[in-house]
């Protein structure tokens, strides 16, 4: 009964490893089917072993548990609301607003600006819900897309920051995001945490990892990377002539539709009309788009992303089976095991497990979340005792930032993949910036966040409020400043089309890695050198992990996954 | 003799039902009604809405009357409604005369009297004693959750009223939090039970029983209208994943990941506003074959998108399927009309 | 590909139905991916996804059987977690019972303490959406003794349950006659 | 906690116009404006 939850565990990482290394070509939703079946009959035999033919016949019941139906239903609420809003035109008045918004003071860059940040401001359950919608807008922008106002390496950038922060909107999002799954956790102490103890802190790591991510970007994928985006560049003539914009119209049901839209969220995340699940509310904005902009029921299907949906529900089943059988525990013990190696202790652990999800990428943050916040409530106060209430809420702040921004850079159908296909790239060639910003700038930024100022809010009687916005103004800088030079600098090693060019990223990597593993164990031990140290070096071996996982020559190695050895 | 081809060939009519968009809605919709007895008031709204809104559409092309009948009927209904609603509300203000509760236990004729009540896990059957006007003994008949009458403060509310000798309020309301609706249930039953006992205690007329059964019954409350709405969730996405699973060949649209690589590598990229192979393999997953069969004049083969599908897809693949399956369909249905004009 | 040059019409009945079925002008190599070892695949995803949806449904449609609607809207997000020591019988993870009365998983249900709920309704203040917290607690505690009598629960489960505590009065006679 | 995020707002307004290749000094401004505009809009969606 011991090695089950070793053996599952092993079943379930070397099923995922083979398939983000493209062993196994199928379909994420397959393998982590397979995955749970073949968790299960494991199981089966270890239960009916231990307990008898009972305990087997209860066990479809305990990996059903897996499933949370919330964020499914909220994500599939969210997509009928996106999907009526584009068949009305919804987006077409959207342009219209754009349009009008560039005329102003703000002008284009104001607008880009804001339109990237957009999907954290409306902060809704998924990133793919905006990023489906918006995606084909940012490309008209170029000059395939017909208004040709950017150019080629600037659609890029600008295209691969937006997705950036779409995809991590899912965490400060309060309704159904997976941020919730850790408020709720941090509400055992903080007793007002479920009102959005973790929403301040992500949302101000994601606006200056959009940033770095765009800076990334710019410096270095395209210089790693020159042959892997399709997109065309205007023609010099072409360029020269500015383009005459066309004029857009929009239906006067877009408007309605647009309203209905922003009243339908507003309603689900400030709740006027009394507690109402957030299902309710988008279901019937979207009946009431049917109804009032004329649009048919398919235009709600139409809106339906299939791939998170199911892809969610596959591994919420995963999850469930591997934690009927024992799973995560073993995880819990194997990450309990790596505190009492000398040079890792418990910062060094906690670095690591901080960057679990960027190591290993699902198509959804929340399948592991969804298992994993619970081991990290573990070493808190309920169990191992290694943190105390406040150093847990810091760690979960480092913790889901990270893990919400992993479908990202996830090769099994994220977030991030829409945002490659739509700037014409390879597979894989956002996945160094997107890991980069998660590991070196939003995983310290919220954890000095979540210290300085959310902690002193939520526990009023701090008095030193004035002073910790300074401190966060500080690191912010700091940490922001750090990292840039160092992209920056790497990016003046480069020469082009050198093999040297993965090397000098890996040690971007490793030294972003050990940076901010240690800035990590500041926020949670204060000044201890040995806690600090230890923390730098488990994010030094994060690192390594995550830079020795960002694809070398991206061509090679996608063509030979995606065509096979015969062509 | 031909038999119809219901008749002729179940299973396979049954089957070419279950793969028109429209029967399956309407079997959920069944099916969400045998559920769910309490939401039934709104499918039965709903189904209105759908028919007022499509026959109001026949009638403005067609010029069919079923728009007006649909009225008069609706018009009849709230008349019914009407007429009940009245006869109800008179009945209310007379039984507040007539009240069993508190010191109105002295209307009640000695005997013994069962009652009913709607508890928290079904009916509760109550047996009421009562001697001299003072309810002397009260008995569970029959109730499906004898625990919660056994250790929730349903004893002591009892002993409190057999104390009074009336049907009073609970003196500590505190003290039934939790239980509250196996409480009512309870009350409710001694209530009626306690009314039998009453001479000529007003009664609602047959007509506005039945009436009130048959078109409102139990209004929905929230926890109905909110697992409605995770229910519509959970039946569209069942919905959008059955279309292509039920269609032979159609399959791997569902794997779509939505990542557009494929629109990159295109020739053709985007017509009528469809993102080109992307959008074929969308289209075949709503089921909308005839619309890809259009939008094939633009595939020009070059079986590009193949290499570039993390999952496989491409748009000859899919545009082939699609066309099986409208092939399919037009076959079908061919043979529907054959049998029909002969 | 012998009907390359007689092109039929879409839609339009083929004579030979030996042939593959595939559209004019389009060569058969295009319809297959040159990963060839994904072909196996085809129907193995339909049936995964299939198994994803009905595991998606049945969760959705169980406790709607069971009378216990409320289940499925829980956020699980956790905040009930806040009671802490107002929880007169110090139940900890409310969370965790409310998904196993979701999917009648009477062992996750025994475990956490689901027998010893009184039903006070303290939790019902944390939640967010003050669902009726007590109501569920109660039906899957009528779920359970039933399943307990019928004898589907392994009777490891309920010693355990018996020698650590988790079982209140109200059913403690029950879980003893059933392990007797 | 707004002063927090318009700051970062601006920051992040000034990297993102500088990675768009939007080097003049008008159009910093702009993006720094903007970046204002997106970080109130943010900590205005918080809880308070």
């Amino acid at each position: 009964m011991e090695y089950l939850g070793y053996i599952n565990l092993g079943i379930f990482l070397a099923l995922m490893l083979s398939t983000l290394f493209g062993y196994i070509r199928t379909p994420v939703q397959t393998v982590l089917v397979i995955s749970t079946i073949l968790c299960l009959i494991v199981g089966a035999i270890f239960k009916y072993a231990a307990y008898g033919i009972d305990a087997v016949l209860l066990m479809p019941n305990e990996f059903l548990g897996g499933i949370i139906l919330h964020p499914i239903t909220a994500l599939l609420t969210g997509l009928f609301l996106a999907g009526g809003l584009k068949a009305s035109g919804g987006f077409d008045a959207l342009k219209v607003l754009l349009r009008f918004l560039r005329r102003s003071p703000i002008g284009l860059v104001g607008t880009l600006v804001i339109l990237i940040n957009l999907p954290v401001i409306s902060s809704l359950p998924c990133g793919r819900i905006l990023a489906a919608a918006l995606l084909p807008l940012l490309f008209t922008f170029g000059f395939e897309g017909g208004l040709g106002i950017l150019t080629k390496s600037q659609l890029i950038v600008l295209i691969g920051a937006f997705t950036r922060n779409a995809m991590g909107s899912c965490g400060p999002s309060p309704i159904g995001g997976v941020g919730q799954i850790a408020e709720g956790f941090l509400g055992s102490f903080f007793a007002t945490a479920s009102d959005g103890i973790l929403r301040a802190p992500q949302a101000f790591s994601l606006m200056l990892g959009t940033a770095v991510v765009a800076l990334f970007l710019k410096l270095i994928s395209q210089k790693i990377y020159p042959n892997d985006v399709s997109l065309r560049e205007a023609p010099d003539a072409m360029a020269a002539q500015k383009f005459a914009e066309p004029e857009i119209k929009a239906p006067i049901e877009g408007y309605l539709a647009l309203v209905i839209f922003v009243i339908s969220l507003l309603t689900a995340i400030f709740q006027p009309l009394g507690k109402m699940p957030v299902q309710s509310v988008l279901v019937a904005g979207a009946l009431l788009m049917v109804i009032v902009c004329r649009i048919r029921l398919n235009d709600l299907l139409e809106g339906i992303i299939l791939l998170p949906v199911t892809a969610m529900a596959a591994g919420f089943l995963a999850a469930g089976a591997l934690a009927a059988t024992d799973g995560f525990k073993a995880l819990g013990q194997i990450l309990n095991s790596l505190v009492g190696v000398q040079f890792l202790g418990v910062a060094g652990m906690l670095a690591i497990f901080v960057q679990f999800q960027t190591i290993l990428p699902l198509s959804c943050a929340r399948i592991l979340t969804a298992a994993l916040v619970p081991v990290l409530y573990l070493f808190g106060p309920a169990q191992f005792d290694f943190l105390n209430w406040s150093q847990l809420a810091i760690v979960m702040a480092a913790y889901i930032i990270n893990a919400t921004t992993s479908c990202g850079p996830s090769p099994l159908g994220g977030g991030g993949m829409m945002g490659e296909g739509t700037m014409r790239a390879e597979t894989g060639f956002i996945k160094g910036a997107y890991t980069f910003a998660s590991m070196a700038i939003m995983a310290p930024m919220a954890a000095i966040f979540m210290k300085f100022l959310n902690l002193s809010i939520f526990q009023p009687s701090d008095p030193r409020f004035l002073q910790d916005i300074k401190m966060i103004a500080a690191f912010a800088i700091l940490i922001a400043g750090v990292n840039i030079l160092l992209l920056v600098a790497g990016s003046k090693l480069f020469n082009k089309e050198s093999p040297n060019n993965y090397y000098i990223q890996v040690f971007g990597f490793l030294l972003g890695g050990s940076i901010s593993g240690a800035i990590l164990a500041f926020a949670v031990f204060e000044i201890d050198a040995v806690k600090i140290a230890q923390g730098a070096v488990g994010g030094f071996i994060a690192a390594a992990l995550i830079g020795f996982m960002v694809p070398r020559s991206l061509s090679k190695r996608m063509t030979s996954t995606l065509s096979g050895p015969e062509l | 003799m031909t038999l119809p081809r219901p008749l002729r060939d179940p299973l396979g009519f049954l089957w070419s039902a279950f793969n028109i968009r429209e029967v399956r809605l309407v079997l959920y919709a069944l099916i969400v009604a045998a559920l769910f007895p309490s939401s039934r008031y709104i499918l039965f709204v709903i189904i209105g809405i759908t028919l007022a809104i499509v026959w109001f559409k026949n009638y403005r092309k067609t010029g069919s009357r079923k728009i007006l009948y649909f009225f008069g009927a609706v018009l009849l209904i709230k008349l019914g409604y009407f007429i009940s609603y009245y006869d109800v509300t008179s009945v209310d203000e007379a039984r507040i005369i007539k009240r069993p509760w508190g010191a109105g236990i002295s209307q009640v004729l000695d005997g013994k009297y069962v009652g009913e009540g709607q508890g928290f896990r079904g009916p509760i059957k109550t047996e009421v004693e009562v001697k001299n006007n003072r309810i002397v003994s009260i008995k569970t008949l029959e109730y499906s959750d004898l625990i919660s009458v056994k250790d929730n403060q349903i004893p002591v509310f009892q002993r409190e009223i057999l104390e009074k000798g009336m049907l009073v309020r609970p003196s500590e309301p505190e003290m039934f939090r939790g239980a509250t609706e196996t409480l009512t249930g309870y009350v409710n039953a001694i209530a009626s039970a306690l009314a039998k006992g009453i001479p000529d205690f007003p009664e609602y007329s047959v007509s506005s029983k039945v009436f009130l059964e048959t078109f409102f019954g139990k209004a929905p409350d929230r926890v109905t209208i909110n697992a409605l709405a995770i229910l519509f969730a959970a039946f569209m996405v069942f919905e959008y994943a059955l279309q292509s699973m039920l269609t032979p060949g159609t399959g791997r649209s569902i794997n779509c990941y939505n990542c557009a690589s494929c629109v990159g590598v295109c020739p053709v990229k985007e017509v009528e506003g469809v993102q080109m192979p992307m959008g074929l393999v969308l289209l075949t997953r709503l089921g909308d074959y005839d619309r890809v069969m259009e939008l094939s004049k633009y595939c020009v083969g070059c079986g590009r998108c193949a290499t570039k599908c993390p999952i496989g897809n491409s748009g000859p693949l899919v545009i082939s399927a699609a066309f099986q399956a409208a092939r399919q369909k037009k076959l079908e249905q061919g043979i529907g009309s054959e049998k029909e004009t002969a | 590909m012998s009907d390359k040059k007689e092109t039929p019409k879409i839609g339009e009945k083929r004579k030979d139905s030996n042939q593959p079925l595939i559209l004019p002008g389009i060569h058969r190599y295009q319809f297959f991916t040159n990963l060839k070892d994904r072909g196996w695949t085809i129907n193995l995803d339909r049936v995964a996804l299939f198994g994803i949806v009905a595991a998606m449904l049945s969760v959705v449609i169980k406790p709607l059987l069971r009378w216990n609607p409320a289940t499925i809207y829980c956020y699980e997000c956790r905040a009930c977690y806040a009671t802490q020591d107002r929880c007169p019988v110090g139940i900890t993870l409310q969370a965790e019972l409310v998904v196993a009365a979701r999917v009648l998983d009477y062992d996750r249900f025994i475990r956490n303490g689901g027998l010893k709920c009184i039903r006070c309704g303290n939790c019902q203040s944390y939640c967010v959406q003050y669902l009726p917290l007590p109501e569920m607690f109660s039906v899957m505690q009528q779920e359970t003794r039933r399943a307990m009598v019928n004898g589907v629960i392994p009777k490891d489960i309920l010693r355990r349950a018996l020698s650590q505590g988790l079982v209140g009065k109200e059913y403690i006679d029950d879980v003893a006659k059933t392990v007797a | 906690m707004w002063i927090v995020f318009a700051f970062v707002g601006i920051l992040s307004g000034v990297i993102i116009a500088w990675a768009l290749d939007m080097n003049s000094p008008k159009e910093i401004f702009q993006g720094a404006l903007g970046g204002l505009i997106a970080g109130i809009l943010m900590s205005a969606m918080l809880p308070h």
